[in-house]
């Protein structure tokens, strides 16, 4: 028969021989020679720097010399960070005294930041991503305005927020200081420099779950609102019912990145002008450390590897409240 | 309903058009509704546009009198700007190389990720979670955690296991394949999920028609998953195109050195002088390509994908 | 693209340099004409400018041959041994020339802090002057016979913030004196380093000790002219008199979130100030943008005691921060010959005069300021002020961590102004970081 | 009261005409039944009860109130769909009482009604399963029990009983029968299933391309069809057909084999119209068993037979050598007969058949519209009524 | 070649067992239909075939060949799934082509043979539509016309004929027939539909709780049922049973109705032991009509009266004003006869009945294995040979 003929052709050509190989595979080894390129990517790029990094961060930095480390000094570098003995960092990372005032210690900055701005941008997300998937005249342009903040450079969503702020040429901050919100210098404030950063970062990264809460949105079988709504399923009904669990993997996705992105806060910092001096974060910590003249590698190594640490803790508390395995609920 | 009686129009002619809509309104409660809708849009239109606009309004600004303040109008007007951004610097090269980087890491995301999300996805094996977890704490890091290895291998200054590659600082592969590594976590864990949810019926018919189960993956996993991917691809592409630690230092600051976009923006600003209306245009045309893109991948995010398929 | 040839130097500079420098001049000052020469423009900012380098040095790239380094991070460099030691390089005749004739603060902070050995070559000097509106104080009063007197002995900073409050009471327009007092490097380097030099203060007990040896000096925050400074400084802003001196209430608090940019928009771009501290590239800016009967004056900055009346060698009197370019050779460079030829060649009075002609820098020999900016359009008139300014320059204490230090210091000087902390728990704050630094190694 | 009427409905999709106009009455309380040829608009009928499809025209009421514009949810409906639909993340106990649930039955109420339910579709042990883990059959128990939990005063069921076999679909059968006596639901039913059609339904709605055909009684629609179509519809095996004209003195078929002698004038046609006979396999009966009124013996020869176990088909063809074309079982010159287990019948053997005439069926030819049944003593169909009038009237016997 | 042989296959999900061990033999060419109720594993059987779900032990063999590690594409099978399954991205031609286009066939005999398809299931004006734009049967016609156009060795069709009405079912039932003359094609066949089972199958085999009750040609299923499910599976409505035990003199009901005389010897079952006995509807008579030899009388009352159309089903009971009880057709004390078009019958009537011995079953109480098939001149089953043996002798004759 036909069919046969052509498959037995198939059966010697190279590429459809290793086709054949790769079918007869079961399917645990299957899956293990589909993650092998992005393991050997992920090995490569991600896995072995951090290891070389982590291998930095076991010594003593050298600031007066042509090379960059001391000797082997173990945690050390831990301990010194942790118990903010390590004078190179210029903000507390963790202030237990108390002392210091809240917005300049960077964990609790960095932790503050990424509670309202992930709760933000989710409810936002959620608002967006509603309109986005109506169906209207001009739906399509809708979307792309949404979208196009995200599309915006750090440094440019920098510039404008900063230019907004700016009590010279922009003219937000005159009204929040007439109504007694802002201070004069909301830009050198923490607090008022803080408020910025956060609602340039929601301007910017709602789109980011906008889209995937949008995409979760249109996988769903449409059937299924039929069946609701034949039940008496109110439209906030449907939501709850079919919506929510059913976007559920995508929005845990788009929470648990958001979340790490926004405890790695650095860029807009930067960018909008506050600087690391005002809202000080762990990433800015990191950032300073290594890429100053001073070129402190080994406590920017520890700090980044604190910094994980910490994000790790958050996020496994994320996935424990949430009672999640890391593969959600994919099955 | 649809034929108002004389006297109630002439109610309603002396109630005005407000109330004319409330009482419609009242009768016909979707009307409320599409209205109400038609706020949030309106809404949501001008609290992500209006930045930009002001944006626009910087760009089209006399450029010493930025520092006026700029209002809803310019201050002054002087589109001249968006000319002035070619002549100071070659930014159409910058616009370029952030495009190719862009492109080629969204390409080999997308791909890579996609084989890792089928497996994660949709077949079962050991070790799953923590290899998904492993996956997932790479992204735990800030880049600069990966950096300096990975820069010191890019110019061949260390071995990786005993292999040196060829020297990519400064060409496109110093910027693809870092920014490959950081940004596939995501895309894993994006398709990981649209690929999950794609019902066991439909790649089962496609086997049956003769694919192998990689090929069920691109004829019919992906074309089923295409708001994920599209948005995986979206999310990745302007991450890359707008990339700017490893795009900076991967490479030198001149356009020839494949230096990125932002680095082209940035370059309008000197040391005690900003010109905010040549970096506000030059981001306006920086936009354009990913407005486009967006526009192009937006139709592939639509609903209704797998309806008709399956009856269960 | 793609690696650059060896053919040729490249020097990396900015975008003011690669456009307005004549490279005709090198060849004018003998460099051999068979050497190309490439100028290219690097980030602006200079912390990027300083990653950039850090990246470039540290993945051994062969170009470009010529760094135009800030004086604000060269020492780090130095010390790390990232860069020619020029010393060993060049004829000891040419370096002990370079040595005396140049800036001796733009000379210290090329030099290795513990040998004293030059590893960069000067290339331009930078500081602050007071800017004002002559058209403005006319308006209250004021003669050119004050202007005059002036532009080469400035008043106190008693008599000048009375004078500006004065003025501004009376004019149209928002802002008296503007300076810089952001929380950024600009504070802790410059705008109150000179401020507090005036005051006879200093971060490390005067100026042998400002580049080192770390750990093995005085810190000195917490003495009584650094608060007295930052006192004057908050008084200028709240009138709230805790100095000791008389300082009249005249300038915005919005100073306490500026940088230069931010002045100049003000002063220059809006002419809505009365005065403004800034650096020299500000005078050619506002003579081109004045107009009508708006009139330029520039004078050294105000003193607070009187030079002699400090604790410390130096200081008091008219203190000007020192910001400046240097000019270093890349290690890895395939042509060191002619490198290092062409870097000669900046210590010439053809680049130098190429130099102010073009992107407006100044030489970096202070008799060349005198005579070269003397015929400048834009320095011209204000050649003698810029000499005096230039000879009470004051350099901040670069050493490799003085970048961490500089950090502590402008977070406390800003807390200090804006109120946050009272000056002397800033001070003592500070001192506590300074010494945790100091004490490193 | 939940009466069902449409009203001059039509449903176009684009430009493709879906229901080409339907009235439609159904009574409190009524079973009715909606079977039709696949892609005829049955589905799209429902869904427009249910308000998940708008009419393009035309208005639905149910219990005197005009619900066209009506969400479904404010229907009082419930319905298992064609394609069930389970919700796939829910398990079946959340499936079933999801209905439950949006109206915050208490608990214990809502667990002794699932169970209910889950009995009634035998599914009782599986209430923590997800859908994903069940069979076909399975799930459309889960479907149909999620329908009935609810107790709703309409019930919409598009083809609920398609996957499961003949016992569990017997014993659904008398399910639905005795929740609609318990309950008094008016019920809409679509099925391909003839035997339910017949047995459960009150009356028998036929469509054919979104047209109603007839509207009427199960045992109405079989033996009295209002048209050619709706004759050939109903009955499995299929009815013969047999072309031809009137003659003076009855029915001449074209082939010559299967005329038919009665009086013209008494139904009302004339001599020349062309006409199809219709008769049912049931009424081609072997001569020697032949009872009552029955037409001339028609020669026939035997082609294939198809034992049934409780019957058997046997295919006839009318001249020696033919065979049937199974393809098409109106082809001229064939017949179906169906005859009990018992007969003795073979393949390929000659055999004489008659019809019973008490049972003939005659149509216009070009119309298609019924001119009698029964031509023993043949009744007119008054075809001046129009069909839903029509079957108002006889549906008032039931 | 392509014979299908199934070896010890069991298959578990999690700790659900589906299929607890079964062993098939399909011959090459031969059409096999696989009955048995919802759940009972019909579709895990047909999928293990396709390669779609591995077994958990066991082996599957297509032509000579292991393939029980081969995926789906390398055993030259086509399949039509339960739920449909079509790519909803693709329109109907591509759905129907999709098979085809990876195999590289040339564009016009790729259109010849879609056309074909698509004429065969009556869709040919449809293939640009989307899946979503079609009704139910339309998309289940769609997914057949994507199995046959592939022309395989190995058909599988799990009730592909579910959603469509008696006529398509009838005439796609002769297109499948035709297809399966024309390929020699295997084809394992997945129905509910007693009428496709028993008209199509050269053999069927009735699945119970996942294990194999018989496989025999479908007169014999019917006409000697192994054991008691397939008695009451097979045959729509189903098999009466009467619980009893053997006496000397052959057998007596529990409910003294019902009794039969034979010689147990002659089955060799002894007198005391209990069983059940199976008479099928259409062999309980009117003792009016009863011809051949019967049982003695039964006084019973009619009940329900079913008008079928073609045949009428009777409710009897045994005691007068008793009801039946519908949800257990199987209860004692009631029996279902199944009579003609024409018989008079009325609900609650005296009605005597007799059974027809030559159809009666006799099933051992407790195995629920058959004794014997017909009483007049019993057959003994010889219970010693295991079903699979069995089937492969019986179905020999065909
Ligand atoms: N993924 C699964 N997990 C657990 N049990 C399953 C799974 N799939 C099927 N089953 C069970 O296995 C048994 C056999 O299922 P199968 O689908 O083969 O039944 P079937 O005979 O095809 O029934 P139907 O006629 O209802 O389609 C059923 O009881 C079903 O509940
Ligand atoms: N979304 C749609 N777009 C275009 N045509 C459609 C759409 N839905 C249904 N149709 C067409 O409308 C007609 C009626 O469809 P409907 O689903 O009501 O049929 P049905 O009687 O339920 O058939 P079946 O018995 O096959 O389920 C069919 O011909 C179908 O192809
Ligand atoms: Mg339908
Ligand atoms: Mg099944």
């Amino acid at each position: 028969m036909a069919t046969e003929q052509r498959q037995q052709q198939q059966g010697w050509n190279p590429v459809s021989r290793v086709l054949n190989w790769m079918e007869q595979l079961s399917e645990e080894a299957y899956a293990y020679l589909l993650l092998a390129p992005a393991f050997l990517v992920l090995f490569t790029i991600a896995l072995w720097p951090l290891w070389r990094t982590f291998r930095v961060s076991l010594f003593a930095d050298n600031l007066f010399g042509a090379a960059k480390t001391g000797e082997f000094v173990g945690l050390q570098n831990y301990i010194e960070v942790l118990t903010n003995q390590n004078p190179l960092l210029s903000r507390p990372l963790i202030d237990l005294t108390g002392g210091t005032p809240f917005f300049r210690q960077a964990l609790l900055v960095t932790l503050a930041f990424a509670v309202i701005s992930v709760v933000f941008e989710t409810l936002i997300g959620f608002g967006q991503a509603y309109i986005m998937s109506k169906e209207y005249r001009g739906r399509r342009w809708v979307r792309v305005a949404i979208i196009l903040p995200w599309a915006i450079p750090i440094v440019i969503q920098g510039m404008l927020f900063f230019l907004l702020f700016n009590p010279s040429v922009g003219f937000l901050s005159d009204p929040l200081q007439a109504i007694g919100l802002f201070g004069s210098n909301p830009l050198t404030s923490s607090t008022n420099a803080f408020v910025i950063v956060t609602v340039a970062d929601i301007w910017k990264t709602s789109a980011f779950m906008a889209l995937l809460i949008l995409a979760g949105m249109q996988s769903i079988d449409k059937s299924l609102y039929d069946v609701a709504e034949v039940a008496g399923a109110s439209p906030w009904q449907r939501f709850r019912h079919i919506t929510l669990p059913l976007i559920f993997p995508a929005l845990m996705v788009a929470m648990l990145f958001r979340t790490i992105d926004a405890m790695r806060i650095y860029g807009i910092i930067e960018a909008s002008g506050a600087g690391c001096g005002t809202v000080p974060s762990l990433s800015c910590l990191v950032v300073d450390t290594m890429f100053g003249v001073t070129q402190a590698y080994a406590s920017a190594a520890t700090i980044a590897f604190i910094t994980a640490s910490i994000i790790a803790l958050v996020i496994g508390g994320y996935l424990v409240v949430l009672k999640l395995s890391p593969e959600g609920s994919y099955q | 309903m649809s034929q108002p009686t004389g006297t109630e129009r002439s109610d309603d002619e002396t109630r005005g058009p407000l109330s004319n809509w409330v009482d419609s309104a009242i009768k016909n409660p979707k009307k409320v509704y599409r209205a109400m809708f038609y706020v949030v849009v309106i809404f949501f239109l001008f609290t992500t546009l209006f930045p930009l606009y002001w944006l626009t309004m910087i760009a089209l600004s006399n450029s010493n009198r930025v520092s006026e303040g700029v209002g809803l109008l310019p201050a002054g007007f002087d589109p001249s700007s968006f000319v002035e951004i070619f002549q100071q610097i070659p930014l159409h090269l910058y616009l370029f190389n952030s495009f190719v980087f862009a492109t080629l890491t969204t390409i080999f995301v997308l791909i890579v990720a996609s084989l890792a999300g089928y497996a994660f996805g949709r077949l079962e094996f050991r070790g799953k979670r923590t290899l998904l977890l492993t996956v997932l704490i790479i992204s735990f890091f800030p880049p600069a955690a990966f950096f300096i290895p990975l820069f010191q291998l890019f110019t061949q200054q260390i071995a990786f296991l005993g292999l040196t590659p060829p020297e990519l600082y400064s060409t496109p592969g110093g910027v693809v394949v870092p920014l490959s590594a950081i940004f596939m976590p995501l895309a894993i864990f994006i398709l990981t999920t649209f690929y999950s949810q794609i019902p066991d019926g439909l790649e089962d018919a496609a086997r049956i028609e003769g694919t192998t189960r990689l090929g069920a993956l691109f004829r019919v996993i992906i074309p089923l998953s295409a708001p994920g991917v599209a948005t995986a691809g979206i999310l990745t592409f302007i991450a890359v195109y707008n990339e700017f630690f490893f795009s900076f230092l991967m490479t030198g600051t001149a356009a020839q050195d494949w230096a990125p976009i932002v680095d082209g923006i940035i370059s309008y600003q000197s040391q005690f002088q900003v010109r905010y209306d040549l970096m506000a245009a030059a981001s306006i045309v920086a936009v354009v390509p990913v407005a486009i893109l967006v526009v192009v991948a937006q139709e592939k995010i639509v609903s209704g994908l797998t309806s008709g398929a399956l009856k269960e | 693209y793609g690696a650059s040839g060896s053919e040729g130097v490249e020097i990396l500079g900015n975008q003011n340099l690669a456009q307005n420098m004549d490279v005709q001049a090198f060849y004018d000052a003998g460099v051999s004409e068979n050497i190309s020469i490439e100028i290219t423009a690097g980030p602006e900012d200079t912390d990027a400018r300083a990653e950039e380098f850090v990246t470039l040095l540290d993945a051994q790239q062969e170009k470009p041959d010529i760094m135009v380094m800030d004086n604000g991070w060269t020492i780090p460099f130095i010390v790390r041994e990232s860069i020619v030691n020029l010393e060993a390089e060049m004829d000891s005749e040419f370096i002990d020339r370079v040595k005396s004739e140049s800036f001796e603060m733009l000379v210290e902070t090329g030099s290795h802090p513990d040998t004293g050995e030059l590893w960069a070559i000067p290339f331009f000097p930078d500081f602050p002057t007071m800017h004002y509106r002559k058209d403005l104080f006319r308006d209250a009063g004021y003669t050119d016979s004050e202007f005059d007197r002036w532009s080469t002995d400035p008043p106190s900073w008693s008599e000048w913030s009375a004078s500006v409050a004065e003025v501004h009471d009376s004019a149209d327009v928002d802002y008296g004196y503007v300076w810089q007092a952001d929380s950024y490097p600009g504070l802790s380097c410059c705008t109150f380093n000179e401020l507090m030099s005036s005051y006879g203060g200093a971060y490390f007990g005067g100026l042998d000790t400002l580049f080192g040896p770390v750990g093995d000096r005085p810190v000195t925050v917490e003495e009584e002219p650094v608060i007295e400074a930052l006192n004057v400084a908050r008084d200028m802003v709240t009138g709230s008199s805790e100095a000791s001196q008389d300082i009249a209430q005249c300038s915005p608090n919005v100073v306490f979130g500026w940088t230069e940019q931010e002045t100049d928009g003000a002063f220059v771009g809006d002419t809505n100030a009365v005065a403004m501290r800034n650096w020299t590239y500000t005078i050619p800016l506002a003579e081109d943008q004045f107009e009508g009967g708006q009139e330029l004056g520039v004078m050294p900055m105000p003193y607070g005691v009187p030079e002699g009346e400090a604790a410390y060698e130096g200081l008091g009197g008219t203190a000007a921060a020192l910001g400046g370019w240097l000019v270093a050779a890349n290690p890895n460079t395939t042509d060191l010959g002619s490198t290092l030829e062409v870097l000669r060649a900046f210590h010439s009075e053809e680049i130098q005069a190429a130099q102010l002609n073009g992107p407006g820098f100044l030489p970096h020999q202070p008799d060349l300021v005198e005579s070269l900016a003397g015929e400048h359009p834009a320095f011209g008139d204000y050649s003698e002020t810029l000499r005096i300014a230039g000879d009470n320059t004051v350099a901040r204490p670069v050493t490799p961590v003085w970048s961490q230090q500089s950090q502590e210091a402008y977070q406390d000087i800003n807390d200090a102004l804006q109120g946050r902390k009272r000056p002397t728990e800033a001070m003592s704050d500070l001192e506590g970081a300074f010494i945790d630094l100091e004490n490193i190694s | 009261m939940a009466t069902i009427t449409l009203q001059d409905i039509r449903k176009k999709y684009g430009s493709d005409v879906a229901i080409e106009g339907i009235n439609l009455d159904i009574r409190d309380g009524e079973f009715v039944t909606l079977v039709g040829p696949s892609g005829c608009g049955k589905s799209t009928t429902i869904e427009m009860i249910a308000g998940l499809t708008k009419p393009t025209s035309g208005t639905v009421s149910i219990g005197e109130r005009d619900v066209t514009a009506l969400p479904p949810k404010d229907r009082g409906i419930a319905m298992v769909f064609q394609n069930i639909a389970l919700f796939p993340h829910k398990n079946v106990y959340d499936n079933i009482s999801f209905g439950l649930q949006l109206r915050n039955f208490d608990k214990a109420e809502m667990d002794r009604r699932v169970e209910d339910a889950a009995n009634t579709v035998q599914l009782s042990g599986m209430l923590d399963r997800m859908p994903s883990e069940m069979s076909g059959g399975q799930r459309q128990r889960v479907a149909i029990a999620r329908a009935i939990v609810r107790e709703p005063d309409v019930f919409l069921m598009d083809e609920p009983l398609a996957n499961l076999d003949a016992e569990l679909r017997v014993h659904m059968r008398t399910q639905l029968q005795r929740i609609h006596n318990k309950l008094d639901t008016t019920i809409v039913y679509v099925t391909h299933d003839q035997a339910q059609a017949m047995t459960m339904s009150d009356r028998i709605a036929v469509l054919n391309d979104g047209e109603l055909q007839q509207i009427d009684p199960p045992l109405v629609c079989y033996h009295e069809p209002a048209n050619r179509f709706v004759a050939g519809f109903i009955g499995s095996p299929a009815m013969n057909f047999i072309s031809g004209e009137i003659t003076t003195d009855g029915f001449r078929s074209d082939s010559g084999h299967g005329d038919v002698e009665f009086d013209p004038a008494a139904i009302g046609v004339q001599a020349g119209q062309d006409v199809t006979l219709g008769v049912r396999p049931e009424h081609v009966i072997p001569v020697d068993e032949a009872v009552g009124d029955v037409t001339d013996t028609i020669e026939t020869y035997t082609d294939v037979i198809e034992p049934m176990g409780d019957e058997i088909f046997v295919y006839l063809v009318t001249s020696k050598g033919e065979t049937v074309d199974m393809e098409d079982p109106s082809a001229s010159g064939q017949i179906l007969m169906n005859v009990g287990p018992g007969t003795d019948v073979a393949e390929n053997q000659e055999l004489s058949v008659v019809f019973d005439k008490t049972n003939l069926h005659l149509f216009d030819a070009e119309t298609e519209e019924a001119l009698a049944h029964g031509l023993s003593e043949p009744v007119r169909v008054d075809t001046s009524v129009d069909t839903s009038a029509d079957s108002e009237v006889s549906s008032d016997d039931d």
